[in-house]
């Protein structure tokens, strides 16, 4: 991994944070829903416990 | 039994009837014309005296206070009728909804389109429009008008009974009617440098005639949605 | 199909399989589209590195306007079946797809600046996303404008079935401005002409995120559902309970 | 004869009806009793049309209503809470535009009659923003009159004698008499039954929804 890779012409301050702001906010959009969905879950639960 | 007036006359009484209750008090057709001077006045002031810089924004400086004085008075169109229960009567009468609205649209673009023809010479002569420009200019904000009253009623049975509808109006009537701004503009665009305005002219009626089909029927669909409630 | 699926608890079967395998396809080339894109692709003759933007700025258009596309498709299952879950589907599909026209928005800045000097040019792509962008919003905003939730459901579909017919006409409409008032000589981003080795690495950064949309939908749409279900037996809990005051 | 068949009705997503029958008998008054928040307007307004069904059909005698709506709208009159009248225009004209809507070709002559039917002929120049509640009620059952002169059958009436002062109750009690007469069926809900002097036929939804 050689040091123009990193430098890209000079284009890498366009093109780093495109990328990693991409992928940071799939990456948040993934955890965000992975979270909702348990605490979704762990809410049936209780309540279906509480019924019985 | 049979109806004993036809649809065209109930149409006719429709129009009639919107006519009645927009002109009698003028406040609506009023506030339209100076809300539309006072963009214009606000355009002028934010670019700066200059007649070239004026030359050749002048088009769009029109259509865009065209579009921004119609815009708060849609709103109101349906509202009121849907908050004072006409349009419980029309779904319980014979005539279908959709020709309500269709004579809804019309009258609503009669009643901002007279008042801005007849107000045209003063804009020409604040924006220093060229005067080979009035025909295609009329034929312009007639045709984009009907649209713009066309697509508005959509936006107007979109917004019944929502929350701060008035607010979202603009915002969901906006994107639509942006093609109308093109063509509306590309028309006074073309004539003045010279070039043949038809492509446009075409664009922009075959754009309305879209919305003259589906826009009864859509906004008709929305009002029973509304109804239902 | 959509029938078929439409029963919540086939759909829950069914997804409880692909779901992983979707994740895995997701997570295979999504890393090889990022190989391919930022080491093994050739430079563009006229933009050098800057190209490598596109792998995640035409992916990110692509699934926006195809997210909206299916977002509309839905709500026509919605007015026309009346399938809740046609609806779940669309209240889950119209963030993401904002998300992704937000990402095609920022990104073509961050393109556009070392190509045209600036952050933002009205360059006919870009102005049709900042479009659509607005009917996203506006789905988004209607459908939690109304006091019941089925209501801002039933209006917000419909509007985005106005959006459907109208987006290709403001598409074409921008296209048509941009050649009336602009000819055109700047560098078109995601321009016609790209090398075979750079088709590589954008199909696959296409396949990656259309992959972990379907992903995000599936898992928001399960969320919802339980969701609901909780809902039903919170109500019931409550109607039990008021039942046995009044009894006392 | 209206027949409700397997009727369910929801009002958003909540089941109002659920598989639900009845019978409202022909040229009599059936009167909607209650409690707030029953079902009393629902009811009412599914059956005008503006509601639609989730399941079930109504009948009158055999036609499905609902399958031809221009004739349905020709066949009954709706009046609720909310007037139908248009600020801006005068009690005169609010009737005429109605009525037109209702594709009916009324003269002169029947609209004044009509407003002279309940004690409306003074106001017929008001406008509507400057009627009162009371006056604003009279003159959306100033249709009623109408309806007797074009053959309509069904009359739903949703409160209409809330705001309604002694003189003008009677005046609306002559009006159902006369329907009565001309073979009309009257469905109304109300919760202050005391104020018709009729054989009228109950329909208490609170007791079907034990």
């Amino acid at each position: 991994m050689n040091e123009s890779f990193w430098i890209m012409q000079g284009y890498e301050i366009y093109i780093w944070p495109s990328y990693v702001l991409t992928l940071l906010s799939l990456g948040l959009l993934f955890i965000h829903s992975t979270k909702q969905s348990q605490k979704a879950k762990k809410l049936l639960k209780q309540l279906s416990k509480t019924k019985n | 039994m049979s109806l004993q007036l036809s649809f065209i006359q109930i149409f006719i009484s429709h129009i009639k009837r919107e006519f009645l209750i927009n002109f009698r008090s003028l406040v609506d057709v009023i506030s339209i014309i100076s809300f539309m001077i006072l963009i214009v006045t606000l355009f002028i002031l934010g670019i700066g005296p200059f007649e070239e810089k004026l030359r050749l924004i002048s088009n769009a400086i029109f259509w865009i206070g065209l579009i921004l004085a119609i815009i708060p008075s849609l709103e109101k169109t349906l509202q009121r009728d849907y908050d004072n229960g006409w349009l419980d009567q029309s779904i319980t009468s014979p005539t279908p909804m959709e020709l309500i609205l269709l004579s809804k649209s019309l009258a609503y673009w009669l009643i901002v389109i007279i008042p801005l023809v007849i107000s045209l010479p003063l804009f020409i002569v604040l924006l220093n429009i060229n005067l080979k420009l009035i025909p295609w200019l009329l034929i312009s904000i007639l045709v984009g008008g009907l649209s713009i009253s066309l697509i508005g009623i959509i936006g107007s049975a979109l917004t019944l009974g929502a929350k701060r509808g008035n607010i979202l109006l603009p915002i969901l009537i906006i994107p639509l009617i942006i093609p109308i701004l093109i063509f509306g503009v590309g028309i006074s665009e073309t004539v003045r440098i010279n070039e043949s305005p038809i492509g446009n002219l075409f664009l922009l009626i075959g754009f309305t005639l879209i919305y003259l089909v589906i826009s009864p029927f859509i906004s008709a669909f929305l009002i029973r949605i509304a109804i239902s409630r | 199909m959509f029938d078929w699926l439409a029963n919540p608890n086939r759909f829950n079967r069914i997804t409880e399989k692909i779901q992983p395998c979707i994740l895995v396809i997701t997570i295979i080339t999504l890393i090889s589209g990022l190989y391919f894109g930022l080491f093994d692709s050739p430079k563009d003759y006229q933009q050098g590195d800057a190209v490598r933007i596109m792998y995640v700025h035409v992916p990110s258009a692509w699934l926006a306007s195809f997210l909206y596309f299916s977002l509309a498709i839905s709500c026509v299952f919605y007015l026309v079946w009346k399938h809740p879950l046609a609806d779940l589907v669309s209240s889950t599909i119209a963030p993401i797809g904002m998300l992704f026209s937000v990402l095609t928005l920022v990104t073509g800045s961050l393109w556009g600046k070392p190509m045209w000097g600036t952050w933002w040019v009205w360059d006919a792509r870009l102005t049709s996303m900042l479009v659509l962008f607005f009917f996203y919003l506006g789905y988004i905003l209607l459908s939690n404008a109304f006091e019941r939730k089925i209501d801002g459901s039933k209006t917000a579909s419909v509007l985005a079935i106005v959006g459907l017919i109208n987006l290709p006409i403001v598409k074409f409409s921008v296209d048509w401005w941009h050649t009336l008032h602009q000819p055109a000589s700047i560098i078109k981003i995601g321009g016609p002409s790209i090398d075979d080795k750079m088709l590589l690495p954008l199909i696959l950064m296409i396949f990656a995120l259309s992959f972990f949309s379907l992903y995000m939908i599936i898992l928001n749409v399960k969320t919802k559902l339980i969701e609901k279900k909780c809902e039903a037996l919170l109500l019931k809990s409550n109607l039990e309970k008021y039942r046995k005051q009044v009894k006392i | 004869m209206l027949y409700l068949q397997d009727v369910t009705i929801k009002r958003g997503s909540k089941i109002v009806f659920y598989n639900w029958n009845a019978r409202i008998k022909n040229s009599k008054i059936t009167i909607i009793s209650g409690k707030n928040g029953v079902g009393k307007s629902t009811l009412l307004r599914a059956i005008a049309g503006m509601i639609p069904l989730e399941q079930g059909i109504v009948k009158n005698y055999n036609n499905e209503i609902f399958k031809d709506k221009i004739k349905w709208g020709q066949n009954l009159i709706y009046i609720d809470s909310k007037s139908g009248l248009s600020r801006d225009l005068t009690v005169y004209e609010n009737l005429k535009t109605w009525s037109q809507m209702k594709g009916w070709n009324t003269s002169d002559n029947d609209l004044q009659k009509a407003l002279e039917s309940v004690d409306m002929l003074n106001y017929k120049n008001l406008y509507v923003s400057q009627c009162s509640e009371g006056l604003k009620k009279r003159a959306a059952l100033s249709r009623l009159y109408l309806s007797l002169l074009f053959n309509i059958e069904f009359w739903l009436l949703d409160e209409p004698t809330n705001e309604l002062d002694q003189k003008s109750i009677i005046l609306f009690n002559k009006l159902i008499q006369r329907f009565l007469e001309n073979k009309g069926t009257v469905l109304l809900a109300c919760h202050e039954l005391k104020l018709f002097d009729f054989n009228y036929e109950l329909l208490n939804l609170d007791l079907l929804k034990k």
